[in-house]
């Protein structure tokens, strides 16, 4: 495959397709086992990460964990591969530094201190960091593997005019992404990727995307057709739920065999409203009922032992056991339903794993299968499967579909969905589509307070999104 | 009493004790005999430990020379570390006495409990037991000083008694030190088992071996010769068919207060020589049994030589109550 | 392919094999080494030891450390020797005293870790100070035996029980009269005990889990405290457990700083990684690590080895061995290179 | 807010008043304690402890750890006088012989993490074992002094040179006569060397970098194994500097000496982390965390506490200090519970 100096390549893949693995052969983290790399006409086989970097090949990796160092601070991180050049200056000027550092921030749109450490930011402050370096190198080719797979679509936006700006610097540019608005806003060409090998080239001034997502996937794309319910008696009720300081009370219900989405900017408090329900976090005002029942969640433990499971958001952090294998991974929750008198039956165990891996469709060779082995999308499975192995009253899934392909996406939703009933379902995605695709009913989140909700048939998909940014509504306005 | 000066004012006078080994009875002991002998006296002690850091020693002499104190006994160390501090000391007009330590100072009176004796003694009285050839097993850890010196012992009855046998060499200093030689010493009776004496020159090399005597079930087969003693030593070698036959010791206590005797004449002008030897004593089986002895108290009443040596006493000296 | 099965298999059973050449050298280098009693010998040798391996294996499984265990060890032969040689209490007394007393070590020791966010060898190497000096304070630095003077002028009249001293010293008979001591079976009970915790229960399963990813573990509703307080507790209880052991087989509280104590347990356990190429924490490797150290030393030490070619070839068989165990593993599982 | 002022106050300064407070209370509780002679025997009695802390603290940045330190000293200790007392050679030799053997022995630690992926606290366990016993082997166990018998019959002639033993001994004027020791400026250059290097230049920043996240650290092109062999290799040259100013200030190549330095030098770079609210290794404060040790057992020896309450204390202190810094830390930084 070839790539043009002032073009954005978009490389498409079904969920371990093997697009990552492309990545680290490119930038000398991985050697090839056969073929050749060219760059610029040059034979170009770059024996680490430094030697790709200097040829100027930089790379933001689709792990969040790959890019920045938590303990140190942004500056630091932002300046990071300056210092690892062998002609930098011996001793760090830590005010040049932050001076520098702030205008590579600001060109990037970033606000914060520089002086915070990264440790204390969200995950998209991180991945935004990332972006920032490697666009601040002036590379010739620049690879990224799913940017935005943790950004909102206000920093989305600014990363795409970032992606005009090189674009029309001459820079090449390979972007990998799962979101089709992401690759309809860039795509100059696109690649597809099945099973580690190239499946479908796309060029000219009319991109044909479906054809694209056939080529990725190997068969048709349907459109996934909603029928909403309104489900039956509510499960969980939220009554002047507080989120951010200051923002205005939340009072919700969901019922039973409703799959509701919540979206929302990022630091709209959707995350935040997951942890207030799985007591992780608490809110300083109002109440929540179970089953009618007041309940007050002390703790993670707590909250899974009433039959409110979540699945977490940035799943590298928060979610993958990396010692374990996928049957253990996936069970972790539930041992005790797997033991008697504490001694695990790992029969059992193995098989509700293999039940649920073809049920999902995760793609690996078996359940014992380190978890590490499996590319990013089916991780992502792995992660959700666990909290589909017991019936739940409440499942919450913040960002469950980060990482996964749509044709994954579309299986792992028709799941939940054909799940849904008896207990009440909610996900958190700031992706308006993914909301589309799966939700019964939508309700968008403003700085910590409801700013609309929908019914999802036939959406007004312009006032949702208004909701979304924030802009008022002529009904909202009126009153 | 009639004290020459400066102890008809012995509260004006401060000496130092500056220690390379603290930690175990030994030491303890000595110590202790340091104490009660400067109460006696009246003086103020201050106690330096160094923590086997000989570096460390040599600074507390000197840190001891800055609050001018009076005098200083150093106990154990190495010579090489040692031998300038004590230099200075007696430079800056202070009288130092040494216990086992060499500082090669003409200056300064040597306190030796005569290690050499100790290993001589026991070795003697496993040939007067055992005849003078049989097959024996020997505990050693090479640089540790005392050892040193009852290994040379060791080496001389060796040479002087054809027929004794060195079957096995062993030892270890790693703590506990009476666990880990005991798992050697298993090692060792079962591997040769003709031994019949186990020469063990320190007492918890002896406790040790007796450990694994026992548990190798020949108590009645090995006799344990050692060096040093301790209450707990005592009720060891008095078990039932204890293989522990003898020890060589000198009462830790006696030697912490023949020190500061020695000090205090040096400080009231007298001379206390350049060697002041405090003789060990032979202390068997046969002997603790016959005569019930329980603990080192009455070891003392049972053996008065053990309990205090004559050694450094001019008349005005007060003595610790007995 | 080939190559790989052979790689694996040499990850898996390396070690093994290489334990297997070691006794078969031995057994040929050295009459006696081969025998029940010898065997047993080694056993008893490396039982405490092996006991406290066994508890800092939890600790590392929650990927923690605990620096104190040798400390706890020497200050719970102190304890037993103190109570029943000074307070003149029964054998029970002192066991339940020590237990109770290697518990709330490994209780602050966890509650230092997570509550106060110290890190963990901070925490325990602080501790182990603290006990090294603590243990000593009643005594004045002295040890412990019957009939030592105490502060009041009187002497000390309590025993070490009989009872006390069956736990370190008494032999069950089993082919060979009086072959068996009860510390050896303690030990492998123990053993069995915190394998099967550790492999086959879902508490171990989640400690691992918590090991390898603590929030994440968290997130699903573990315990992740609870957990890792327990794991400093099971150390600090294994601790004690050697201590009485050590006591049992002394017949004194002997003045000892535990340093090697420590050592050597940590390095049983690091050898256990090595076992079967778990490359992590597990009680049968550590057993099997405590074993290896026995055995070398055994065997040398019948070979007339000086005590300090001793520790070169223990570390030059550690080296060796993990080296081949970690680079193999990482050559198998990574496929290219890194 | 004014209580996340106090508490961020307290994190920063905390440990460093109370040191201030400690030699406050020594000063007025014992005489002789405040004076220009003290303070430097204090650094004198801390400097070994200091070098070795520091080089271990390089390798805590880039999240490993050295246990080899003290056995490595040692090494250095019988190394210098082997060659000056039985090989006959000058100190710049026996000085460069040490260095280079530090430096290999870092090498290797090094190389068996970072190739064959030992885990760092095994292979440097290994070494440590190895070391211990290699040490003995060429003198079977003995101390070296001039004048030992050697095993063909003769006895060692060389002698330890007087520009080797100035290097421990010789003393420098300042204020008053023969005040500044030569390891007392040694350790104060080296503290500022590992300070600017590790806090100022740009290798220690991204040694930092790979301490806390080794992987995103090699993905922007650092050098990850190479400076994590570094680390190691800087450790190993550190603790041969202590071994040799160990060696000069003896004059005798004395096996037993050493024993603590793997665990007092540790304890001081821990300690470190309390210092300014680090959180982290860094180098003033592992040089503060030894002075402070020093303060504390040069206090207590003047006030005439027995050895063991000197261990008793040193851990206490630790304790609370750490906890203090670290749950004040864990409060401050995540606002609500935890
Ligand atoms: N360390 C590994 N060992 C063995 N197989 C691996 C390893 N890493 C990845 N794979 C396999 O390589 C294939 C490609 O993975 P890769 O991460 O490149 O997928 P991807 O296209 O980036 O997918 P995603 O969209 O989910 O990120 C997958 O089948 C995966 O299981
Ligand atoms: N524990 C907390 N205490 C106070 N404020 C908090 C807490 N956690 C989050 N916040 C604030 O609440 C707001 C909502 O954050 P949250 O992470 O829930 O947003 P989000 O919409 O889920 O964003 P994302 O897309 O990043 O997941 C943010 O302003 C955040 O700073
Ligand atoms: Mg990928
Ligand atoms: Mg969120």
């Amino acid at each position: 495959m070839e790539l043009y100096p002032g073009s954005v390549t978009v490389l498409m893949g079904a969920n371990g397709a093997g697009k990552s693995t492309l990545v680290k052969v490119i930038c000398g983290y991985y050697e090839a086992d056969d073929g050749k790399l060219e760059l610029e006409g040059a034979p170009y086989s770059p024996h680490d990460a430094a030697n790709a970097i200097s040829q100027g090949v930089v790379t933001v990796h689709q792990s969040i964990d790959d890019g920045v160092i938590p303990d140190l601070d942004v500056a630091n991180n932002l300046l990071l591969d300056q210092l690892a050049r062998t002609n930098a200056p011996l001793i760090v000027r830590n005010r040049a530094m932050c001076k520098e550092a702030e205008a590579i921030a600001a060109s990037m749109g970033l606000s914060m201190d520089v002086r915070t450490r990264v440790a204390d930011l969200g995950v998209a402050d991180r991945q935004m960091i990332a972006i920032a370096r490697a666009m601040a190198r002036a590379p010739k080719l620049l690879i990224l593997d799913e940017p935005t797979s943790s950004l909102s679509a206000s920093e989305a936006d600014r990363l795409f005019a970032l992606i005009d700006r090189l674009r029309a610097q001459g820079v090449a540019i390979l972007y990998i992404s799962h979101r089709m608005s992401d690759i309809r806003r860039l795509a100059d060409r696109i690649i597809c990727m099945r099973d580690g090998k190239i499946s479908g080239q796309f060029e000219g001034d009319t991109l044909d995307y479906e054809g694209a997502v056939t080529a990725m996937l190997g068969r048709k794309m349907t459109d996934a057709d909603i029928h909403p319910v309104s489900g039956g008696a509510p499960i969980l009720e939220l009554k002047n739920i507080q989120l951010i300081p200051e923002s205005k009370p939340i009072n919700l219900a969901i019922n039973d065999g409703e799959v509701v989405a919540i979206t929302g900017l990022l630091g709209s408090g959707k995350s935040r409203l997951s942890e207030i329900i799985f007591g992780l976090s608490k809110s300083g005002t109002g109440e929540m009922f179970l089953d009618s029942k007041p309940y007050k969640p002390k703790d993670a433990q707590h909250a899974v032992k009433c039959g409110v499971f979540m699945s977490p958001k940035d799943r590298a952090s928060n979610a993958v056991i990396p010692d374990f294998d996928i049957a253990n991974n996936m069970t972790l929750p539930f041992l005790g339903a797997f033991s008697r008198l504490s001694l695990l039956g790992s029969g059992k165990q193995r098989g509700a794993a293999d039940s649920m891996i073809s049920r999902i469709g995760i793609i690996c060779q078996a359940n014992s299968d380190g978890i590490n082995t499996l590319s990013g999308g089916n991780q992502q499975k792995v992660m959700i499967g666990r909290w589909l192995i017991e019936s739940s009253r409440v499942l919450l899934l913040d960002e469950p579909f980060q990482g996964v392909d749509i044709g994954a996406r579309r299986d792992i939703g028709y799941h939940i969905r054909a799940t849904a009933k008896g207990r009440a379902t909610i996900v958190f995605v700031a992706e308006i589509d993914e909301a589309l695709e799966i939700a019964d009913r939508i309700i968008v989140l403003h700085e910590g307070a409801i700013a609309g909700e929908h019914i999802n048939s036939d959406i007004d998909l312009t006032a949702l999104v208004a909701q979304v940014s924030g802009v008022p509504t002529n009904q909202e306005a009126a009153e | 009493a009639d004290m020459p000066a400066p102890f008809d004012n012995p509260e004006k006078v401060t000496i130092a004790l500056v220690r390379y080994l603290s930690t175990g009875d030994f030491f303890q002991a000595y110590l202790s005999g340091v104490e009660k002998q400067s109460a006696a006296l009246g003086v103020d002690l201050r106690v330096f430990d160094s923590r086997q850091d000989a570096a460390l020693q040599a600074d507390m002499v000197d840190q001891a020379i800055a609050l001018g104190v009076d005098g200083i006994i150093i106990q154990h160390g190495l010579t090489e570390a040692m031998s300038d501090a004590a230099q200075r000391a007696v430079e800056a007009g202070i009288k130092v006495v040494a216990f086992d330590v060499d500082v090669q100072n003409a200056k300064i009176p040597q306190i030796e409990q005569s290690d050499y004796m100790l290993g001589k003694l026991a070795l003697e009285q496993a040939i007067k037991d055992n005849g003078d050839s049989f097959t024996a097993g020997y505990v050693y850890v090479a640089g540790i000083a005392p050892l040193d010196r009852r290994h040379i012992a060791w080496e001389d009855v060796k040479e002087a008694n054809p027929g004794i046998k060195e079957a096995a060499m062993f030892g270890t200093m790693d703590n506990p030190i009476a666990n880990s030689v005991a798992n050697q010493a298993r090692a060792v009776l079962q591997g040769y088992s003709d031994i019949t004496v186990m020469f063990a020159p320190y007492d918890e090399f002896a406790k040790g071996v007796k450990i694994a005597v026992d548990e190798s079930g020949l108590s009645d087969d090995i006799d344990i010769y050692s060096a040093d003693v301790s209450t707990a030593d005592i009720s060891a070698m008095r078990e039932p068919g204890s293989a522990w036959a003898a020890t060589v010791a000198t009462n830790p206590a006696v030697v912490g207060e023949v020190s500061v005797r020695s000090l205090a004449m040096m400080l009231a002008n007298e001379d206390p020589g350049a060697q002041v030897i405090v003789p060990p004593t032979l202390i068997t089986q046969k002997f603790l049994n016959e005569n019930d002895i329980k603990n080192m108290e009455e070891l003392g009443t049972k053996m008065p030589q053990f309990a205090h040596a004559d050694v450094s006493v001019p008349s005005w000296m007060p003595l610790p109550k007995r | 392919m080939d190559n790989d099965k052979i790689i694996n298999f040499a990850i898996k059973y390396g070690f093994l094999i290489l334990l297997v050449g070691l006794v078969i050298f031995f057994s040929v280098a050295s009459r006696g080494f081969a025998s029940p009693r010898s065997a047993v010998f080694i056993l008893q040798s490396v039982s405490i030891t092996g006991i406290l391996a066994l508890g800092v294996t939890c600790t590392l499984v929650v990927d923690g450390f605990d620096l104190s265990i040798g400390a706890v060890a020497t200050s719970s032969l102190m304890l037993s020797a103190y109570s029943m040689v000074i307070l003149e209490q029964s054998a029970f007394v002192a066991v339940v005293l020590c237990l109770a007393m290697g518990a709330f070590v490994g209780l602050i020791n966890g509650l230092l870790i997570v509550k106060f966010k110290v890190p963990d060898l901070l925490a325990t190497l602080g501790m182990m100070f603290l006990l090294i000096g603590l243990q000593r304070i009643p005594t004045q630095g002295n040890s412990i035996a019957t009939g030592m003077s105490l502060t009041d002028g009187t002497t000390a009249q309590g025993v070490f029980s009989p009872a006390f001293l069956w736990i370190g010293r008494h032999r069950f008979d089993l082919v060979l009269e009086r072959l068996l001591p009860v510390p050896v079976l303690i030990f492998i009970a123990i053993a069995v005990g915190i394998w099967i915790f550790l492999a086959l229960t879902r508490h171990g399963r989640l400690m691992y889990a918590i090991g390898s990813n603590e929030r994440a573990a968290a997130l699903v509703g573990t315990p992740v405290k609870k957990y890792k307080v327990i794991a400093y507790m099971i150390s600090g209880v294994m601790a004690s457990v050697g201590g009485i052991l050590l006591a049992a087989r002394l017949g004194r509280g002997d003045i000892a700083s535990g340093n090697n104590l420590l050592l050597d347990s940590v390095a049983a356990a690091l050898i256990g990684y090595a076992v079967l190429g778990a490359a992590r924490p597990n009680a049968f490797g550590t057993a099997i690590g405590a074993l290896f150290v026995g055995i070398l030393l055994q065997g040398m030490t019948m070979l007339n080895a000086p005590y300090y070619t001793q520790d070169f070839v223990k570390g030059a068989v550690l080296v060796v061995a993990l080296v081949f165990t970690f680079y193999l593993d990482a050559r198998s599982s990574s496929g290219g290179k890194t």
